[in-house]
């Protein structure tokens, strides 16, 4: 029976206790503890990101029409926080911060409510918002009709090769010309604010859900979304030789400015695309079509059904056994992620 | 001058009683911490009593699982007659994290009239003693309009 | 001649503990305990012997010094003793014949729910 | 004299039994009848012993009888004797009262079971026998009385015969018993071969004087016959398989009477017929066999799961307590002795009514099965208590009073012969009785408190018959605790002194001068006995002390609201009042029986195993170890005496 | 006129000095002190002294509920008993040389008197009918068995000493133990009682129940075991009984072994050279004084220092400990006091 700790016992009798007297000497929390929230609503842009990304949930806003725009209350509920300040981090615009006091002592329900209220007023736009009537007109087409025909009539209806430039309000905007309408920004939209209709060739952005976050710009493979702080570009189909990108109609006004912008972006774009096509030509001379569908060169071809599962629109159908490569027309909507994920480079766009 | 003295002594020696309802164990140990050398709320007459019957101040913890719900309500029912309940954390007080799990009975609060609140998912152990020291007095006035 | 009488009782007795220590049977104890008893009996006839005695039953005129009587006393105790002795074995007997019907055996190996 | 003298006395206390007992044969049948019978022919004998106490125990005066009035005939008894001193009065007050009360009991209790007059037959026959061995001074008349108490008890234990183990305690009891009656009656017949007489006054007178190799045989045979009948460490499996079985009142008069006849036995045989008590071997014996009856008994009770078994250990124990005090053989030690032989047969048979009380009501004994029935039989959990508090020495009780002397005794002897052995006995009796407090504990906790089991469900107080005879002896226990002065002055040292004069018990009984002629100068005469005890003890004032204490305090807390508690009103909310299981529903959890005591047990577990094995049950191991014992007697006559 | 006089006398002995006030003050300044000691032996500030009194009439505020399982009148009844029996017990304990009831209760007594309120426990515990209360109490029987035989030892011992050296054989008495140590000096500075009062300082935390000995009340594991059921002023009065229990076996320590220190005080007082009543009163008062300081320094070192730095043991261990070291020791004294050292 060995009695350990006599010596700290008797020692620690004589020594002073250890104890912080805690109500009489007040003790600071540490230099960056996560405490009560304090929440400044003028910086708040509800831009709802912390609401999305706050684990416990406890944050919630209401919204209320009023005349010179909706007025919008955001609560912290501290009794479901956990106070990880993964909002703080999320919020782009330091509308929230954890101070240092942890004194969050609550009798009733209320006191726990951090709130603020703000009004958030409509995006100031340069000129009136003529919004250019969707193209209602532009009625199912039979499939049989080639992209041409459609950007012709669109054409007609849009200024001639416009310039397109980016929105100031953080939102994206749509280069109709080179825009496919593979749907691809509206699957990658986080927030749901994308509606692509690939039949009527419609591209709508639901402002308020749109938060410009930009995740549609860069999932376009067509570059056909330009993002506040891109340069304004023509509203003209990427600079494929002819039969590249069917422009069409977008709803979004084409600013004057983006003349000159599709100018350089096609010469980039160009280089590009001559280089593959000059390494085929020697090879097989085997033509790449005219009407911008893919074509597969059954040499290089090991049938590995990549593009049949990379194709958006679900065209192609490879059959590795009876080695077929089929493209269905109609489906085909020409956007080349076929040709681009080919690791053999068999199919040319 | 006898009433006057238990109602002042009441305030003086409150006993906890601490109940896990499906806690994370952060708050448990932080309301253990408090009563370690560095916080010492033993000098302001707290103490971890055994059994229910002896509590003054029920400390619940943990978001009320539903495994664990019969038996807290039971646990806080067999307390005699001024007591204070205490919830720790946001997980009793909303359910926290795990709000709308299948499991989770909700707040303490739809239960049972919950007195105090100490928020913070783990709130500091000063936190902890303003919280049961805020108890203390809702005790002595439990206390004073008791028979 | 007498002290044969003393050694026959003496081994009366020591059989009897013998046998109700060793037999495992309900029956044999029985059986050695009145052995036992037997033996204690001749013990007491043994003692009143007085050598030429005649049976003690005489009357007014027959006493005189001369004449020799067997001591009279242990015959009555031995009496008792033998009627204790039919009873002892009486009762135990009807006991084992209950321990039978209820136990079913008559091994006292068995017999022992009363232990610890 | 006349006919209603004092002097018929002793014969009529035995024959009222004997007659009570033939006269229930002949108009058994019908109950008013019987129970008027019973009761005139208990109570008749105590009344008659206590109309004695003045006389014998005051003045001193011892009575002697002869049967058809043959008075001895010059030095030489023909005739057969009954004589009563103080030492025999005082064992037969004790019989006459346990069998009072046990047939105040067996009124109601017996009522359930069949040929109940056979029943009362037995019974008196049984208190006959003890009252005449008691009583009677002829050798040979108290082994006859040994017989007849020896077949009615074996009779009475085998009387439920339904009750698993009644046949077979009965049967060993049965061989066990008669190898013991028989060595009494070897060893009677050895001394009469000596002496030429069965008068015990003339044997006192003759014998002591001369110890011849057989009267050293009888002697070890009368003492291990006489131990038998005290079922001392040896015999002890037979009383504790006996009482198991036996219907509770007889129990009281096994473990109350028949072990008391079994120690006035050996004290007749030690301190009268061969009065050795002074030989400093002897009083080693004595108070070996006593101090290994008192700790194997009481830690074997500890072990037990029976109630009425666990009982049974505990009376071999309280009679080991008794040897002991009487080994000693000093003034206070033989006094100590007698007053805890009284306490026992009180408080004892207390136990016994109250285990019968609850047989009785739930018709189990076992302590895994029993709980929580203080609330359904208050007024038997109350007597319960009383006794359990005197059996295991809490001071206002009269086993405190009686061990708080043994203690005293054992120590003194320790201090006056300088050996520390007897300080080490005084250390066994206290460890003993912290043991009996735990296993009455035990008993409480599994038998009265803690929850009720369903089958307990139905169980309700005992008929008012029943109670009231336990009321009688719980009266007499506290009162008895209460006035040791009084008790000690009036019974316990008269009996103790009378104990030690043998020389005036043989002038009574044979003619004055006798034991002074005989025996020369070694007549023992009125002894200088001591009863100076060191220690100071006056247990009114105590009490006094704490009923104003508790008075007090009482008034305090009535005025603080103390008892306005919060009791489940049928509209409060029923979770409040059930008890804490840690936040589970209230199920059923006895705690008691077996699972108590832990520690004490986990530490003594292999002597436990051993015990446990040594109690085979089997007739022929306990007939073996009656068979060692008898030849370790015999050796120990042989060279020591 | 003069029985009035006696009775309120002898009333005001049980209720105010050595009865239930005195040693109910001292007794929770014991356990106030404990607890501060303990706390600051572990680098904390610790409760105020007077923590004691606040548990104590908080408790007479609270709520008392009975559980259905639980026998009322029993429940209830059993921890008055308990408190008067301690307090009676204290009566009989002389502090130095002022001693009321001398001629009621010897030292074996006194052993046995220290069981009633321990059986008053256990008899409220069987009462509450729960099973916590059920384990606590069989525990706390083997604790009471464990203690019972080392006390026993050295009560003999020092009966024998004091026996021997007066001539009188054996002295039970404790007015004529501390009567004998007022002219032969303390008892513990005999070379054979050493190990009896070392023996008597080991017991100490077990009769009283205090930390490493507390199994049969542990709170983490039983729920505080016998008093698991009990709330409000019932639970109060047991506290006070435990308090009270401190003092007495203290107080009985020091009147066993240290009753020398009463002759000391009175010459000390006869020094000043004053006389007659004033001398006495204040010779009591400086007696009085002195207990209570003996006390507080035995209550320091052998139960807060203990509680401090051992761990609650288990019951069995508690049992062997106490049946074989302690045991040793009071053993080792009896022997040396019986062959005369």
């Amino acid at each position: 029976m060995d009695l350990p700790f006599i010596k700290e016992a008797i020692s620690q009798l004589f020594s002073k206790p250890s104890t912080a007297m805690y109500p009489a000497v007040p003790s600071e929390a540490a230099e960056n503890y996560r405490g009560r929230i304090v929440f400044h609503p003028d910086k708040c842009i509800n831009c709802m990101m912390c609401e999305r990304v706050c684990s416990g949930n406890a944050i919630s806003h209401t919204v209320e029409k009023t005349d010179e725009g909706d007025k919008v209350t955001r609560t912290f509920y501290l009794g479901s926080c956990t106070f990880c300040a993964t909002c703080m981090d999320f919020c782009g615009h330091g509308a929230i911060e954890f101070t240092r006091d942890y004194h969050m002592i609550a009798t009733k329900e209320e006191d726990l409510m951090v709130s603020g209220t703000f009004i958030k007023k409509p995006p100031v736009r340069k000129a009136p918002p003529a919004k250019p009537a969707a193209p209602a007109a532009s009625a199912k087409e039979p499939a049989a009709v080639t992209c041409e025909t459609i950007a012709a009539e669109e054409g007609k209806a849009a200024a001639p090769a416009a310039m397109i430039a980016p929105r100031d309000d953080g939102k994206p905007v749509q280069v109709p010309a080179r825009c496919v309408y593979c749907t691809l920004c509206a699957k990658k939209c986080p927030a749901g604010a994308l509606t692509v209709d690939r039949a009527a060739k419609t591209w709508t952005l639901d402002e308020d859900l749109c938060v410009g976050c930009g995740t549609c710009a860069e999932a376009c493979t067509k570059k056909a979304i330009l993002m506040p702080g891109d340069e304004p570009v023509a509203n003209v189909p990427a600079p494929k030789p002819a039969p590249k990108a069917a422009p069409a109609a977008a709803p979004a006004a084409p600013a004057p400015k983006a003349e000159e912008k599709p100018a350089e972006e096609p010469k980039a774009e160009e280089k590009p695309v001559e280089a593959p096509k000059a390494e085929e030509k020697p090879a097989e001379a085997l033509q790449p079509r005219d009407d911008g569908k893919p074509v597969q060169d059954p040499s290089k071809c090991v049938y590995c059904t990549i593009c049949a599962k990379k194709c958006p629109a679900g065209a192609l159908t490879v059959d590795r056994a009876a080695k077929t490569w089929t493209l269905d027309e109609d489906l085909c909507v020409g956007c080349g992620t076929c040709a681009e994920s080919c690791p053999k480079k068999a199919i040319l766009i | 001058m006898f009433k006057k003295l238990i109602e002042e002594s009441t305030g003086k020696s409150p006993w906890l009683f601490h109940i896990n309802a499906g806690s994370c164990n952060g708050c448990d140990i932080e309301l253990v911490a408090v009563l370690t050398p560095r916080y010492d709320a033993e000098r302001l007459g707290f103490k971890l009593a055994g059994s229910p019957r002896q509590a003054d101040i029920v400390v619940v913890t943990g978001p009320i699982t539903a495994q664990s719900l019969p038996r807290v309500l039971r646990t806080i029912e067999q307390v005699p007659e001024p007591r204070c309940i205490v919830t720790m954390g946001s997980c009793p007080q909303s359910g926290n994290v795990f709000r709308g799990s299948y499991s989770i009975c909700g707040p303490l609060s739809k239960y049972v009239h919950v007195d105090v609140d100490v928020a913070g998912c783990t709130p500091k152990p000063e936190a902890v003693i303003d919280g049961l020291a805020l108890a203390t007095k809702i005790l002595q006035q439990k206390r004073r309009e008791m028979k | 001649m007498i002290t044969l009488n003393y050694i026959a009782s003496f081994f009366l007795i020591v059989l009897g503990l013998y046998c109700i220590v060793v037999k495992y049977d309900l029956v044999k104890t029985v059986i050695g305990l009145s052995v036992m008893d037997y033996g204690v009996n001749l013990l007491i006839i043994t003692i009143g012997y007085h050598p030429g005695g005649t049976a003690p039953i005489f009357t007014a005129g027959e006493i005189n010094p001369a004449s020799v009587f067997v001591d009279p006393i242990p015959q009555a105790l031995t009496l008792t003793s033998i009627v204790i002795g039919a009873c002892v074995t009486a009762m135990s007997l009807s006991l084992v014949i209950k321990l039978r019907e209820m136990y079913g055996t008559l091994d006292t190996r068995e017999i022992r729910r009363l232990r610890g | 004299m006349s006919f209603l003298s004092y002097q018929h006395f002793p014969i009529f206390t035995i024959m009222l039994y004997f007659l009570g007992a033939f006269l229930i044969v002949v108009f058994g049948k019908a109950k008013a009848l019987r129970h008027a019978v019973a009761f005139l022919c208990t109570a008749g004998p105590l009344a008659l012993l206590i109309s004695l106490i003045g006389r014998v125990m005051v003045h001193g005066e011892i009575i002697s009888y002869w049967m058809g009035n043959r008075t001895p005939v010059g030095d030489y008894a023909i005739g057969i004797a009954l004589e009563v001193d103080a030492l025999s009065l005082f064992f037969g007050l004790l019989v006459a009262t346990a069998v009072f009360v046990a047939c105040l009991y067996s009124f109601r209790y017996m009522e359930r079971d069949h040929n109940v007059p056979q029943y009362y037959t037995l019974y008196l026959m049984l208190a006959g026998g003890v009252m005449g061995l008691v009583l009677s001074g002829d050798l040979f008349n108290m082994f006859i009385m040994v017989e007849i108490l020896t077949f009615a008890a074996v009779a009475l234990t085998a009387f439920r015969n339904k009750v698993t183990g009644a046949l077979e305690a009965a049967f060993k009891y049965l061989v066990v018993g008669s190898i013991g009656s028989t060595c009494i009656l070897a060893g009677t017949i050895i001394l009469y071969a000596q002496a030429r007489t069965l008068n015990l006054a003339q044997l006192a007178a003759v014998i002591p004087g001369n110890f011849g190799v057989s009267t050293k045989l009888a002697f070890a045979l009368l003492f291990i016959g006489f131990c038998t009948k005290a079922f001392i460490v040896p015999f002890h499996p037979l009383a504790a398989d006996a009482h198991g079985a036996a219907p509770a009142s007889v129990s009281v008069l096994i473990s109350g009477v028949l072990t008391k006849s079994g120690i006035y036995g050996i004290i007749r045989l030690v301190f009268f017929l061969f009065q050795t008590m002074n030989l400093g071997t002897m009083q080693f014996w004595l108070v070996f066999l006593g101090s290994v009856s008192m700790f194997v008994c009481v830690t074997m009770a500890l072990a037990q799961h029976d109630f009425k078994r666990l009982l049974a250990f505990h009376s071999i124990s309280q009679i080991g307590y008794v040897l002991t005090a009487v080994g000693l053989a000093t003034g206070l030690g033989i006094s100590a002795g007698l007053y805890h032989a009284m306490n026992h047969t009180l408080f004892k048979g207390l136990l016994f009514l109250a285990a019968g009380a609850v047989l009785h009501e739930t018709g189990t004994t076992d302590l895994g099965k029993l709980g929580g029935l203080a609330k359904k039989m208050p007024h038997t959990a109350a007597l319960f208590l009383i006794g359990a508090a005197s059996i295991s020495g809490i001071p206002p009780f009269n086993g405190f009073a009686s061990k708080w002397l043994i203690y005293q005794a054992t120590y003194q002897k320790a201090a006056e012969t300088g050996n520390i052995g007897f300080a080490l006995v005084t250390v066994i009796a206290l460890v003993t009785s912290t043991l009996t407090l735990a296993s009455f504990v035990k008993v409480t906790q599994s038998v009265f408190f803690g929850q009720m089991p369903e089958e307990c469900k139905n169980a309700k107080e005992v008929p008012f018959g029943m109670r009231f005879a336990m009321g009688i002896l719980a009266l007499l226990c506290i009162l008895t605790g209460l006035f040791p002065g009084l008790v000690t002055r009036y019974l316990t040292e008269p009996a103790a002194k009378a104990a030690f004069a043998a020389g005036n018990y043989i002038n009574a009984m044979m003619g004055q001068g006798y034991a002074e002629r005989i025996m020369g100068a070694a007549a023992p005469g009125a002894p200088a006995v001591s009863f100076a005890s060191s220690g100071v003890w006056s247990p009114l004032s105590w009490l006094l002390l704490l009923m104003i204490a508790l008075l007090a305090i009482c008034v305090v807390a009535l005025s603080g609201k103390y008892d306005k508690v919060s009791v489940r009103s049928s509209k409060e909310v029923e979770k409040k009042y059930q008890l804490f299981y840690g936040g589970e529903t209230q199920s059923f959890s006895q705690v008691g029986g077996g699972d108590l005591f832990w520690g004490f047990k986990h530490n003594w577990r292999h002597y436990f195993s051993f015990m446990h094995d040594l109690h085979s049950g089997i007739v022929n191991d306990y007939s073996l170890w009656a068979v060692v014992a008898l030849a370790l007697a015999i050796v120990y006559a042989l060279i020591v005496l | 006129m003069l029985l009035v006089l006696n009775a309120l006398k002898y009333l005001a002995y049980i209720l105010i000095f050595p009865g239930f006030l005195f040693s109910f003050l001292v007794g929770m300044l014991l356990t106030g002190i404990d607890r501060k000691i303990v706390a600051r032996m572990q680098k904390r500030v610790g409760p105020p002294i007077l923590q004691p009194f606040y548990d104590f009439f908080k408790l007479l505020g609270k709520e008392t509920i009975v559980p259905d399982a639980a026998n009322r009148r029993v429940f209830l009844l059993a921890p008055l008993v308990g408190l008067a029996g301690i307090t009676v017990l204290q009566l009989f304990i002389p502090v130095f040389h002022f001693h009321v009831f001398d001629n009621v209760a010897d030292v074996i007594v006194i052993l046995y008197l220290l069981l009633i309120p321990a059986l008053a426990e256990i008899l409220g515990a069987a009462a509450s009918g729960s099973p916590y209360a059920g384990v606590g109490l069989s525990r706390e029987m083997v604790t009471i068995l464990a203690v019972e035989l080392p006390l026993l030892l050295v009560l003999l011992a020092v009966a024998k000493t004091v026996g021997s050296a007066m001539g009188r054989g054996l002295v039970f008495s404790l007015s004529t133990i501390v009567g004998y140590q007022e002219l032969h000096g303390s008892l513990i500075t005999k070379l054979s009682m050493i190990p009896a009062a070392v023996a008597f300082l080991l017991i100490i935390p077990g009769e009283t129940g205090s930390h490493p000995f507390d199994t049969a009340e542990a709170e983490t594991e039983i729920c505080e075991g016998m008093m698991a059921e009990y709330s409000g002023a019932p639970l109060g009065v047991y506290k006070l009984t435990h308090a009270m229990k401190i003092f007495t076996v203290v107080s009985l320590f020091v009147a066993l072994f240290l009753g020398g220190i009463g002759a000391g005080i009175q010459n000390l007082v006869a020094a000043i050279g004053l006389s007659g009543a004033f001398a006495g009163a204040l010779s009591l008062l400086l007696q009085i004084l002195v207990l209570v300081l003996l006390s507080i320094v035995l209550t320091i070192v052998c139960i807060s220092f203990v509680h401090a730095i051992t761990a609650r043991l288990r019951i069995e261990q508690v049992f062997k400990y106490y049946w074989t070291i302690v045991t040793c020791f009071a053993l080792v004294s009896l022997v040396m006091a019986w062959y005369g050292l």
